[in-house]
């Protein structure tokens, strides 16, 4: 296939280099170098896409970010990528693209038959219908939504990878277009750390597409010099392809480099995309500008395109997307379009400038060349369906509010636009700095910098090339100073460029029409969602003034370009309905992202398995060999149960806690936080943290002890051992350690400063394996000689040290079971030999693991609560019948004590923990249930409280659960309901929480 | 994302490594007992919650496990000081 | 326990099941024929003791007792260690700072204690955690997907004296510290250092990383 | 107030829409009024429009410091729910569920509620104890929703991964089909086309900067464009409720967080309904438009900046990329942060205070939006009578002395 609009000359790609590539199926080819958007002019493709709303067919605007129509869906299968902007995918060998919108293609597209109904549908047309029949609604939504969205999501995994790098710099250069490029290079000489970031494809910005001479040679050639300098630096670092999406607080940046999606293969060799996380001491922007498309009527018809855009395809990329060029303008600026078409041989149908007597260098220029320039006229109107044909043009008024003369019609295929240059002030914006109107460059400028920050070159309004140069090396300068390097002063001489004199430019931000706006064909201001300026004064009309009104009514800027083109348009619209000027209509506010983010770039590698770290005990990988399976609890994960053969979760967790209560059970508690406590004051600051006391605590002894908050609220519970004196060992939940730790040093660091303790965790030192049953002794008496484990000697809530398997460990006496239970706790790199060594002991007596699941029946058929099942943040000790752990007559007042006494704490009925045992023994109750008192009543019913634990208990035959129920200590022997989804209910008895052993004999023996 | 000056470990750290501590000055009352519901409540649940300057508990959790304070500005999110635990700020002042 | 015991014991390192695990881009064949270069190899280094110790600088008993038996002067600026042959003493904060030695933690412990006691903690805390040597080319690349914290501004510090800093790694935390020969220590906890081996093998594919236990 | 319909639509297209009417009208404020509402958000404006349409009281006015629904009624991700744990609490929230059901009818506006249901995902075993929980709750107030397996999400939401190897595996869910979303925008814009129908006053760009009392009791408001007197003062005005109340010399339980969200480019419809984890922190549903809408958790410090972050959107973009790992080719085209006032029991305060004449209705925290008109409703009674409705009784401001508080956080968990 021929490349119709590929002129002779290459600018920038190879035109050796043929690539292949297809675009709705068909095939086409291109050269290196091209983008798609390049590519397909060059092929003579107009249009790529549909309109949002009005599906109304468009074609290329634009060359860079800005591009709000030629948006396309890259490739297919789980590595397509929805809404890349043409513009801005580097053309490579295979690629393969499709329109996001048209159906059934984009040429014939029948939702453009809706356009044909625009009428019906101005701004917030969905607010004022749909509404009756009420019941019809979700069947209109269904199909408004079916409307939705420009590209497709893929349906697979990602097959990429993305990379993420902290870095630090002492000077962010963004933007390598003059400006930065001389910013980056002034800074990097003082021997700063540079970074100098560009999201295009090679250094250069503007100058990519300039005719200009820069130090006598060619603007391209200056940039290829300029970078390599950059290059020799050590302390620089280049990056193309790096789009700075982000500038939060505290200087911090986010760049995101595309590292591979330029070569079009799915990366098995590396990451394809990659996020720089900069903290920079300074930053220059040096982000341009972008041009501002005027606002006629069917400003949207493929063959109408920025002024710049044209340039850029013709000097940069050897293409002419089109034969007969008119070009609109207010400026001077725009007559380089007419020059650089005219020097591509092709025929410039006239200038159309708003402006009389127009008379810069570049008009005269155009005026020799003998081009027709209509001044003092208006582009009113372009005409064509799929690609324009005429262009509508009249004398207006030096106001440029009215068509004051005749219509002339231009035949042509290509309007270049010009109204102007609009500052890229996004990042400074994303810091909150208040951009500022500048009547005199009718552009915004960088508000009052509120970082260390500092813009340069066109993004600073400074439109003139040697001004902008000069800018950006003092800025470079400037920020390296204050980063602490070189003196300020620039060092190398300013290039030398021919100064261009221009002439003021006209600020005209809609081309009258012989018609009312309302009346006119539309005339867009944002093109990807179809606002219109009829659609901003109607939202005027309406009432709605602000700024931020109209954006979101008119969803003016809501777009994947986010206003780059429309929103100066179209506040300046707003602002003339307004009878405002622009600066107090002020604008919206630009927000991260610059230019959309890939999510899989944001999550980097922390996803998949390293979503969030797995956290093992010494003996994971014995549970594992077991064929345990796992629960997580917080980061840990913990053996649930150990299945044998086919057995189901509860044969296992039955065998499990049958084993425990006939012979003996071991369990992995390796995971139960642990705090070593040592100071003078230590016995005192736990008493202030517990409801009880530790001041008696003797050595070798434990005591159990809940937490509170300072709303009285439990918050952790857990064992405390007196080590020696002023020395103890704390035991957190597992879920509750790092919060415990943390807990003790606020109350140490910030109240009490004065008590002499220090807390260090060691709950990764020490593995524990707690062997339970009533052959729990005769087990740890095989593999341990040198501690005396009589009853007498070591009694419960006892702890000794000692050698466990030939390892000095330390044994405590503590039980969550209810049995004979000693928690063996060895250093972890001996955990599983310690483990090992206790389970080959223990075979005679069928030790048995068992995991968290039996752990939890176990407990609760002793009626032991577990902080956050059986509690929720609402408890009081008092609710779970602990009141025997609180110490009344402490002289201190305990972390949470005086809420203790408030009056709701002390009220009557509050839900208290009580056991159930339903009347049908095998039915276990739902965790989770709700319980009330008379399950035939009408809904809503009064909730009496619910299920906290359930189970059924092997050992004692029958199904038991933990509840919390409104005054239920008083309840004894009260018959209860819990209402099922099905509307059945189950029926218990309310009794103890203590099921088994109530009396505590066999924890004691 | 901040940076956040530690008056102990002397550095600028990023804000994944501390976490944030409420108000601070706030002390404790020495006899809760003696406190109505409503001053207990105050004490418990009440803060200043400025828009501007505001002085507040840092941790630096991933670091030297050091409680300390900082003078913030609750708009700009400027960090105007740090300092240490029974220390006094430097920047006290009216809302912005 | 006695060295004696230690010797005769099975004991697990925290990177037990790591030893020899290599990612590379590529082929896992080539890997173990000839020295095919990997920009990052974490080795775990076998120490006696890890000793967590507290006191107050201002006491000067504590100083002086601490450095005799310790043989090294107690680091009292921020972010760095003090070393000498087979003990490296880190600034972990005010007033804590992490021991590591080739002496037994419970030998080392009651030495300590002999010298110095009023307000001081000792703990040890051998089983919780290991080091990690980093060493290669793809060493700083690697830190800098680890960690927001900036090891570039050690380059100036002095040879022979060392930096050190606790903080965030990937998703878990980590002290790290700079060695005269380029290369980098990291202390991990035990819980954490699966996931640690885990990540230094994916963050590290590009340039290849190899993992040797001890 | 000219209804809108299908058929006024036609008409005004025919008159290219040169003659629609203005939604509200832009008045100069009057000396005073019965009541003043301080804060133009969604409950602001319902609070005006139940005051005039239940209670007849129309000399009102609501004062705003910005522009209507510019808070965080602009900013949130428009989730709706009832399915609330604590009783006081779904009985508020599903008096508003009942509202949203019929509002656009209400306000002859088109709030585009869509109940296409909020899915609680459960990722560890407490989860689906919590979810039990609350779901039975429900259901015995009459509030609909089921707990659903694994397989049944992925029916609702066909791109989610229920593998059971991931990090954190997805046990089950609530689900709640009468949830859904709405149009933020357009319930600010109905309700104050509402009220200002029924003649309430929409002062736009005035702040408040002080609340004037003689005695005991309110007489007015200081604002930045002079004094306007009232007989009672009503401050609904979210993140800057502590500031508002330091006018009155009041102190509040509520500390202002930024809460962050950020929307995708649009994409083809492939999430039909809400999804949210509290466990892996994040949430998400696809909007009319086609823009994936994603929440964050709530920032850890305070803050008045109305910005987003970088880390905190790693963290939730991680979350989404673990529920829905096709969506990691999807990109975000904005991110920003709104402030919210969080309670420490994550519920409202709607009260009376101790100045005669003064109101307050804050602390929605990270969860009001769908609250607006149920809190509208609600606090307008309450204003009107001088005296808390029956619904917001429990919410009262006292709740914090005797500890009564309604903890939300503790078992419900979920913030939106
Ligand atoms: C990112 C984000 C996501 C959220 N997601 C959800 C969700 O999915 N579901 C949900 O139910 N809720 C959600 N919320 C919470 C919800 O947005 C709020 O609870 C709710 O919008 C509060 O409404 P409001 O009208 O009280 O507040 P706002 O809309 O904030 O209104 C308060 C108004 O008071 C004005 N004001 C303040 N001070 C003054 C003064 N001095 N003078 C005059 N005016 C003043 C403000 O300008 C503002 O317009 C979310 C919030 C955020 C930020
Ligand atoms: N005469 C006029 O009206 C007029 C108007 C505008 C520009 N110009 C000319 O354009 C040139 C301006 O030079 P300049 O250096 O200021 O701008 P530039 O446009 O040459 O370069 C800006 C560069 O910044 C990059 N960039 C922008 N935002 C970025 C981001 N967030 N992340 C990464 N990269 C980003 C762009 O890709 C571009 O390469 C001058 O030569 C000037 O004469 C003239
Ligand atoms: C539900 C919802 C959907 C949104 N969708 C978009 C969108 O598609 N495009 C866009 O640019 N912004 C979108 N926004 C964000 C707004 O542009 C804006 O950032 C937000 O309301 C906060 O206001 P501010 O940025 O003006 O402070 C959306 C916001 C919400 C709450
Ligand atoms: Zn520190």
């Amino acid at each position: 296939m021929r490349q119709l609009n590929r002129l002779p000359t290459a600018g920038r790609t190879d035109q050796n280099k043929v690539l292949n590539f297809t675009f709705n199926g068909k095939g086409y080819q291109g050269v290196a170098g091209d983008t798609l958007a390049s590519a397909l002019l060059a092929n003579g493709v107009d249009v790529v896409g549909r309109s949002f709303k009005y599906a109304r067919p468009r074609g290329i605007f634009g060359h860079g970010p800005e591009e709000p129509n030629a948006i396309i869906q890259l490739g297919s299968g789980a590595a397509t990528i929805p809404n890349l902007k043409a513009t801005q995918v580097e053309l490579y060998e295979g690629l393969e693209a499709a329109s996001v919108n048209g159906w059934p293609s984009v040429n014939f597209d029948l939702m453009g038959l809706i356009g044909a109904f625009g009428r019906l549908m101005p701004p917030g047309f969905y607010y004022k219908t749909f509404m009756y029949p009420k019941k019809l609604w979700m069947t209109y939504e269904h199909f408004i939504r079916k409307a939705a969205g420009l590209g497709s999501s893929p349906t697979g995994r990602d097959p990429d990878s993305y990379e993420k790098l902290n870095q630090h710099c002492d000077v962010l250069v963004v933007g390598a277009g003059p400006a930065g490029l001389v910013a980056a290079r002034e800074a990097a000489r003082t021997g700063a750390r540079v970074i100098i970031a560009d999201e295009q494809s090679e250094f250069g910005g503007s100058l990519l597409a300039s005719t200009q001479l820069i130090d006598g040679v060619p603007a391209t050639q200056w940039v290829a010099e300029i970078t390599d300098e950059l290059g020799e630096f050590k302390n620089v670092q280049r990056l193309p392809r790096s789009t700075v999406f982000g500038y939060y607080d505290h200087n911090f940046l986010a760049i995101l480099e595309r590292v591979t999606d330029h070569l079009g293969i799915s990366s098995a060799s590396g990451p394809r995309q990659c996020m720089h996380r900069v903290r920079a001491a300074q930053v220059v922007l040096a982000t341009g500008a972008f041009e501002r498309p005027l606002v006629f009527a069917h400003n949207d018809i493929p063959g109408v395109m920025l002024a710049s855009s044209v340039s850029t395809y013709v000097n940069r990329f050897g293409v002419a997307p089109g034969t007969r060029l008119v070009v609109a303008t207010t400026n001077d600026n725009a007559y380089q379009t007419a020059i650089d078409w005219h020097h591509a041989g092709r025929s410039v149908v006239s200038v159309v400038d708003s402006r009389t007597g127009p008379s810069g260098d570049l008009v005269e220029q155009v005026r020799a060349l003998g081009i027709q320039i209509l001044e003092g006229h208006g582009l009113i109107e372009a005409v064509g369906g799929k690609r324009v044909r005429k262009a509508l043009v009249a004398p207006i008024n030096p106001e440029g509010s009215k068509v004051t003369g005749p219509v002339q019609r231009l035949a042509c295929d290509l309007i270049a636009s010009s109204g102007g240059w609009s500052a890229a002030i996004h990042l400074s914006s994303h810091t909150g700095a208040k951009p500022v109107w500048d009547d005199t460059i009718v552009s915004f400028r960088p508000g009052e910098s509120k970082q260390k920050e500092r813009s340069a070159g066109a993004c600073r309004g400074t439109f003139g090339s040697l001004e902008g140069l000069r800018e950006g090396a003092s800025a470079g300068a400037e920020a390296a100073k204050l980063a602490g390097f070189g003196s300020g002063e620039v060092q190398f001489p300013t290039p030398v460029i021919d100064q261009i004199i221009e002439q003021p430019q006209q600020a005209l931000f809609l081309v009258p029409h012989n018609k009312a706006t309302s009346r006119a064909p539309s005339q867009f201001v944002d093109f990807q969602l179809d606002v219109s300026a009829a659609g901003i004064e109607l939202a005027v009309l309406e009432g709605f003034e602000s700024v931020e009104h109209v954006k979101r009514y008119t969803a003016l800027g809501f777009g994947t370009d986010q206003g780059k083109l429309g929103n100066i348009n179209g506040m300046a619209i707003l602002a003339n309905a307004l009878g405002q000027d622009i600066a107090e209509t002020g604008t919206t506010i630009f927000r991260p992202s610059y230019t959309p983010t890939t999510f899989g770039a944001i999550a980097g590698r922390d996803i998949n398995q390293l979503f969030d770290p797995e956290r093992y005990t010494a003996m994971h990988r014995w549970h594992v060999e077991k064929g345990a399976e796992f629960e997580n609890v917080g980061q840990w994960k913990r053996p649930w149960y150990f299945p044998q053969r086919n057995e189901t979760m509860q044969q296992a967790v039955d065998r499990e806690g049958l084993a425990v209560r006939n012979s003996v059970g071991i369990l992995d508690a390796t995971t139960l936080g642990k705090i070593d406590i040592q100071g003078p004051d230590a016995a005192e600051f736990i008493t202030r943290m517990y409801t009880n006391s530790y001041l008696k605590l003797a050595p070798g002894k434990c005591r159990y002890g809940v937490m509170l908050k300072e709303d009285g609220m439990i918050f952790d519970d857990g064992v405390c051992a007196c080590l020696s004196e002023n020395h103890y060992l704390m035991f957190t939940t597992t879920g509750g350690a790092a919060g415990v730790l943390s807990w003790l040093e606020l109350w140490q660091q910030t109240e009490w400063p004065e008590l002499q303790v220090y807390f260090t965790s060691v709950t990764d030192h020490w593995a524990t394996a707690t062997v339970t049953g009533p052959n729990a002794r005769k087990v740890i008496a095989k593999v341990c000689q040198d501690i005396d484990l009589a009853s007498e000697s070591f009694g419960f809530m006892d702890w000794r040290d000692g050698t466990v398997a030939g390892v000095t460990a330390r044994v405590f006496r503590i039980s969550f079971t209810g049995e004979l239970s000693y928690e063996v706790n060895a250093p972890a790199h001996y955990g599983r030999h310690v483990w090992e060594q206790l389970i080959e002991a223990g075979a005679e007596f069928n030790i048995t693991p068992y995991g968290t699941e039996t752990m939890h029946v176990l407990r609760a058929e002793k009626g032991f609560i577990i902080v956050g099942q059986d509690t929720d943040g609402s408890m009081t000790p008092a609710d779970m019948n602990m009141n025997w752990v609180v110490g009344k007559n402490k002289v201190f007042s305990f972390i949470g004590k005086r809420s203790l006494e408030r009056s709701d704490s002390i009220r009557e009925n509050r839900k208290q923990l009580v056991g159930l045992k339903t009347l049908e023994p095998n039915t276990v109750l739902p965790e989770g249930a709700q319980i009330v008192n008379d399950p035939n009543q009408p809904i809503p019913m009064a909730m009496q409280g619910h299920v906290t634990s359930s189970y059924y208990s092997a050992s004692l035959r029958h199904s038991i659960a933990l509840a919390v129920v409104k005054g239920g200590l008083n309840r004894m022997g009260d018959i209860v309901y819990c209402p099922a989804a099905d509307g059945a209910s189950i029926a218990a008895e309310i009794v103890s929480s203590v099921f088994y052993d109530p009396t505590g004999k066999r924890q004691h023996v | 994302m901040l940076l956040i000056y530690c008056p102990h470990c002397l550095e600028h750290r990023e804000e994944e490594e501390f976490s944030y501590g409420g108000e601070a000055h706030i002390a404790r009352p020495l006899n809760p007992e003696a406190l109505s519901d409503e001053q207990w409540a105050d004490y418990l649940f009440f803060r200043k919650n400025p828009r501007g300057i505001h002085h507040e508990m840092w941790y630096h959790a991933i670091g030297c496990r050091r409680y300390f304070n900082a003078t913030r500005n609750t708009v700009t999110y400027e960090i105007l000081e740090t300092y240490k635990v029974g220390t006094q700020p430097q920047i006290t002042g009216a809302d912005v | 326990m006695s060295k004696l015991d230690a010797e005769t014991l099975s004991s697990e390192s925290p990177l037990h099941y790591f030893s020899k695990i290599s990612s590379h881009p590529v082929s896992s064949n080539q890997l173990f024929n000839g020295d095919l270069e990997f920009g990052v190899v974490a080795k775990e280094v076998r120490l006696g003791s890890q000793l967590n110790l507290r006191g107050d600088v201002s006491d000067e008993q504590f100083v002086t007792g601490t450095a005799a038996v310790l043989g090294v002067a107690l680091p009292t600026v921020p972010g760095t260690y003090q070393y000498n042959s087979d003990t490296v003493v880190y600034w972990l904060g005010p007033n804590e700072w992490l021991v590591t030695s080739a002496t037994d933690a419970i030998e080392l412990e009651s030495s300590l204690r002999l010298k110095i006691n009023g307000h001081i903690a000792i703990v040890d805390v051998s089983g919780g955690q290991t080091l990690v040597n980093l060493r290669g080319h793809g060493v700083q690349g690697l830190l800098k997907k680890a960690s927001g914290y900036d090891f570039a501004s050690w380059n100036g510090a002095l040879p022979g004296i060392g930096r050190c800093a606790q903080t965030t790694f990937a998703k878990a935390t980590a002290i790290v510290g700079n060695r005269t020969d380029g290369s980098f220590d990291l202390i991990i906890r035990r819980s954490f250092s699966d996931y640690i081996a885990q990540w230094l093998l994916d963050a590290g594919q590009e340039v290849g990383c190899r993992i040797e236990s001890c | 107030m000219k209804r809108y319909s299908g058929f006024s639509l036609l008409k005004n297209a025919l008159s290219y829409h040169e003659n629609w009417q203005k939604v509200w009208r832009n008045p100069t404020p009057k000396k005073d009024y019965d009541v003043i509402i301080v804060g133009g958000g969604g409950h602001g404006l319902a609070t005006a429009y139940y005051l005039a349409k239940v209670h007849g009281i129309t000399n009102v006015a609501v004062v705003e410091k910005g522009y209507l629904g510019g808070g965080n009624t602009a900013r949130n991700t428009t989730i709706i729910r009832s399915n609330y744990l604590w009783d006081e609490a779904a009985q508020l929230y599903e008096l508003s569920l009942k509202l949203w059901e019929g509002l656009s009818q209400e306000l002859n506006y088109n709030v585009m509620f869509s109940q296409r249901g909020v899915l609680n995902l459960g990722h560890n075993l407490q989860d689906m104890r919590d979810i039990e929980r609350r779901v039975n709750a429900n259901r015995l107030n009459g509030i609909d929703g089921e707990v659903v397996t694994p397989q049944r999400i992925k029916e609702i939401a066909p791109l989610i991964n229920i593998s059971p190897d991931s990090r954190y595996p997805i046990l089950g869910a609530s689900w709640q089909p009468r949830g859904g979303t709405a149009r933020h925008d357009a319930v600010a814009w109905g309700y104050a086309r509402g009220a200002d129908a029924l003649g309430v006053d929409m002062i736009q760009q005035t702040e408040v900067i002080g609340i004037r009392r003689k005695g005991g009791a309110v007489v007015g408001v200081e604002t930045s464009n002079g004094f306007i007197g009232a007989r009672k003062v009503a401050c609904v005005a979210a993140g800057s409720s502590g500031v508002v109340a330091a006018m009155a010399g009041l102190r509040l339980p509520v500390e202002s967080r930024p809460l962050q969200a950020l929307v995708s480019e649009p994409i083809k419809p492939c999430l039909d309904t809400v999804v949210m984890s509290n466990a892996v922190h994040g949430y998400i549903s696809q909007s009319d438009k086609g823009d994936l809408v994603i929440g964050a958790g709530v920032d850890s410090y305070n803050g008045y900046g109305q910005r987003g972050s970088l880390h905190v959107i790693e963290h939730t973009v991680q979350a989404i990329c673990e529920l829905f790992p096709a969506f990691s080719r999807v990109r975000m085209n904005r991110q920003w942060g709104g402030i919210v006032d969080t309670c420490p029991d994550a519920c409202p305060i709607i009260s009376k205070t101790s100045v005669q004449g003064l109101y307050f209705n804050c602390g929605w925290g990270t969860g009001g939006f769908k609250a607006t008109p149920g809190s509208g409703y609600v606090f307008a009674d309450t204003v009107a009578n001088d005296r808390p409705h029956p619904l917001a009784k429990a919410f009262n401001l006292d709740r914090f002395n005797t500890g009564a508080l309604i903890d939300e956080h503790g078992a419900a968990g979920v913030a939106h």
